[in-house]
């Protein structure tokens, strides 16, 4: 039993490890440079998939918080915890990578652009998420008071982006949007880009399985020690 | 599964160390091609490469410390029991 | 208020789990009507848990409890005016004074005729000295017995009391021994209590809680107290 | 519905009683806004020009912080002797302690902001008494009551409530912050109704989703 899960996972990582080194191969030598946008733009392909697979994680974060306040399901809490911190890592990357990818496209680090923004206020709810579960006074209310926060911040992202969205029509900004991404795209590169936002699905899903199975291990640990002293 | 993990860190900081040097001799070739664009931005997209997988890394790295605590841990305690 | 045939509380098969680390395993129990059960155990066997769950404070993980008949967790509301809760927290506001605190509770209670029934309390409490005093500014004791006055405002036929002996005075010990004594067959009273003598001479049962289950129940008339706590030192491992 | 109102009104009163008695909630939000008012004004230079493009943005900083601070105290009155477990030991609905706490809330941030707008007008020379202004203040303040409160209530059982206050509550009420700060600049510059309209709509919105929310969900910021 214990075997068969281990050589699932290993199976699980080396799928990911390999989809990862063909899209290294695609981004880096095979995907012709963009005309406009020059080698940066290959940044692309990183700053996308991640931000996809970072929004996926809050959404498992949803559904494991839900499944945890109405099932009391213990995997489902783990679940919501250990995508809510690879979600905060992905995010970050892609706040980073953005950042990145402005300054030489753009001409600015930064830009208070909808996406970016609400990306921005998303990474600062699932931080808090996690403060709130480091602050907790124990693991029971932790976990019931993230849920709710995972419930709340995802019913309230798509407001955010709403707010800033009417704002930036309000407060034009005087730099140019995101030029090409979407619709120009040469279809080598979208095949690139899809390949890609499975690669770090995958990844995301490879470090979700680790991390349960460490939050299962630690809790297990705990109540055994929690136990032992009673 | 802490050995998968070590060898996990293990590959992933070669393989940022491997494209890295990949992308150097890539950005020597593309900069003869394309002359309107400058080479200015190679570093840029170093920078976000090399981060992303640090950034992967790094957690798989602190995930492997914690495991590492909780055999440490169950170890005491099974020193202890006998 | 006691409805024939179901007995005050009926505890059946009562989990209690942090995580994945039971506190109560399986606590099953039978209070009649009229009967004061003192519950005994080590810190942190659970007693307060299981007044907690019993209070409606705080949900059971499995198992099922009925006060009066009425299963507790999907009858809250009726269950919380059948019960009278003392622990040693005063549940008292500060700023306003003993009366306003009584009306305050009387009303959430929804009691009819509450100014009657606050003099009726204040006089057998004898507390209507004090009660135009505020909180902040009474004696521990004043706070206490204004506290004990609000948890049987609604006249409880059930009182559950938490180490209601905890950090109080002897004049409001007297007026809880008073009040567990006085409402012996009329109230039913579950209380834990450290204290074996105080526990022991109240209560009709004696009960000692270890390994998350009741582990030991005995009519208190079959046993002196020196007796109890031998067998209390044999069940639990230590001696108070 | 009755009962409603009966154990609303009753907790309400209290709540008043208290706050009449001691006056901490009130004072705190009051004299940090009046701290903030004038560090604002030795921060910026503020000409006449620029003070219609800034008045908003400055009221709302204002309101949010001084707010925070009040909400961050919020549910530690009923931990000093334990009170929440009387209410909760009380037949009282879990739904109606988080209204009537969602009442008080509102009243005490909204009779700091009624205080607070003549100082501003007079400190800096913009008159805010407007109808419009007043709508969106009042609504705007209903939104941050009630996600407020609910997030106190969570804040105070933590290791650290003053950290945890604001990290979850300024995230979320973004949406709001934004719209009541530019529906106020608007009415300022001299808009009306139809040029506020979508904003206060979102604030509605809001405002209806975070009672709806927070009324399903307060049963479990208080169970242990």
């Amino acid at each position: 039993m214990i075997s068969s899960r281990i050589n699932f996972r290993l199976l699980l990582h080396l799928t990911t490890f390999l989809v990862m080194l063909y899209v290294l191969y695609l981004i880096f030598l095979s995907v012709p440079t963009d005309k406009n946008l020059g080698i940066s733009q290959r940044i692309f392909y990183f700053h996308v998939p991640l931000a996809w697979s970072g929004f996926l994680c809050f959404f498992i974060v949803l559904i494991g918080s839900i499944g945890y306040l109405w099932k009391k399901s213990l995997i489902c809490d783990r679940l919501a915890h250990a995508s809510s911190e690879i979600g905060v890592l992905f995010i970050t990357l892609m706040l980073m990578s953005g950042v990145l990818w402005a300054k030489p496209v753009w001409g600015v680090w930064w830009t208070w652009d909808p996406r970016l923004t609400t990306s921005l206020i998303l990474w600062l709810i699932y931080v808090a998420y996690l403060m709130l579960r480091a602050y907790s006074s124990n693991r029971q209310q932790g976990a019931k008071y993230a849920a709710l926060l995972g419930i709340a911040g995802f019913i309230d992202v798509p407001i955010v982006y709403l707010s800033i969205y009417w704002w930036r029509t309000v407060h034009p900004q005087p730099l140019v949007g995101p030029a090409t991404s979407g619709g120009g795209l040469d279809p080598s590169m979208q095949t690139a880009l899809m390949i890609s936002t499975l690669a770090f699905t995958l990844v995301l899903i490879s470090l979700l399985v680790e991390r349960m199975s460490l939050f299962r291990d630690q809790y297990a640990l705990e109540t055994h020690v929690a136990s032992i002293k009673s | 599964m802490n050995y998968l993990k070590k060898i996990l860190t293990k590959t992933t900081a070669i393989l940022v160390v491997y494209l890295m040097l990949i992308n150097t001799a890539l950005a020597k070739t593309s900069g003869d091609s394309h002359a309107s664009t400058p080479e200015d931005n190679l570093p840029y997209l170093f920078a976000v490469f090399a981060l992303t997988w640090a950034g992967i890394a790094l957690y798989i790295y602190y995930m492997s410390q914690k495991q590492r605590e909780i055999k440490a841990e169950l170890d005491s305690l099974k020193r202890n029991q006998e | 208020m006691q409805s024939s045939g179901s007995p005050a509380i009926q505890i059946d098969g009562l989990t209690k789990s942090y995580g994945t680390y039971d506190v109560l395993h399986g606590l099953s129990m039978l209070v009649n009507w009229g009967e004061v059960v003192s519950i005994f155990g080590p810190n942190g066997s659970g007693k307060s848990t299981l007044i907690k769950i019993l209070a409606t404070l705080s949900p059971a993980s499995s198992g099922k409890i009925w006060i009066n008949g009425l299963d507790s967790q999907e009858y809250s509301h009726h269950v919380r005016r059948n019960i009278g809760v003392i622990t040693h927290d005063m549940m008292l506001y500060g700023h306003l004074t003993g009366l306003e605190n009584l009306l305050f509770y009387g009303t959430l209670f929804h009691i009819q005729n509450v100014e009657r029934r606050i003099i009726e309390v204040s006089e057998s409490l004898n507390i209507s000295s004090f009660l135009n005093k505020r909180v902040d500014t009474m004696s521990h004791g004043m706070r206490k017995r204004i506290s004990l006055a609000r948890s049987i405002l609604h006249d409880p036929p059930i009182l559950l009391l938490d180490e209601p002996d905890a950090g109080i005075d002897q004049i409001a010990l007297d007026i809880l021994g008073n009040l567990t004594m006085s409402s012996k067959g009329k109230r039913t009273i579950v209380m834990t209590t450290h204290n074996i003598e105080i526990g022991f001479s109240l209560s009709s049962r004696i009960a000692i809680i270890s390994n998350g289950a009741i582990s030991y129940i005995q009519e208190s008339s079959s046993k002196t107290v020196d007796e109890f706590k031998s067998d209390y030192k044999s069940f639990t491992g230590v001696t108070n | 519905m009755r009962t409603l109102l009966k154990d609303v009104k009753t907790m309400v009163w209290k709540d008043i009683v208290a706050e009449a008695r001691n006056k901490e909630m009130v004072t705190s939000i009051l004299t940090f806004a009046i701290l903030i008012l004038v560090i604002f004004n030795f921060a910026l230079r503020l000409t006449p020009q620029i003070i219609l493009e800034l008045a908003p943005g400055i009221l709302w900083i204002t309101f949010i912080f001084s707010g925070l601070l009040g909400l961050t105290r919020l549910f530690v009155v009923e931990q000093e002797n334990n009170t929440i477990h009387g209410l909760l030991l009380s037949p009282v609905s879990r739904e109606n302690i988080y209204v009537s706490k969602a009442i008080s809330t509102f009243l005490f941030m909204f009779v700091s902001e009624i205080i607070v707008i003549p100082l501003f007008s007079i400190l800096f020379n913009v008159s805010l008494f407007n109808l419009l202004i007043f709508a969106v203040i009042i609504l705007t303040t209903i939104g941050f009551a009630s996600i407020g409160t609910f997030f106190s209530a969570i804040a105070t059982n933590t290791k650290s409530r003053e950290i945890m206050m604001p990290m979850l509550f300024v995230p979320i009420v973004v949406p709001i912050i934004i719209a009541a700060v530019i529906s106020t600049g608007i009415v300022i510059q001299g808009g009306g109704w139809d040029d506020i309209y979508k904003w206060v709509q979102l604030i509605v919105v809001f405002d209806i989703l975070s009672v709806v929310f927070s009324m399903l969900a307060f049963e479990q910021t208080l169970q242990e």
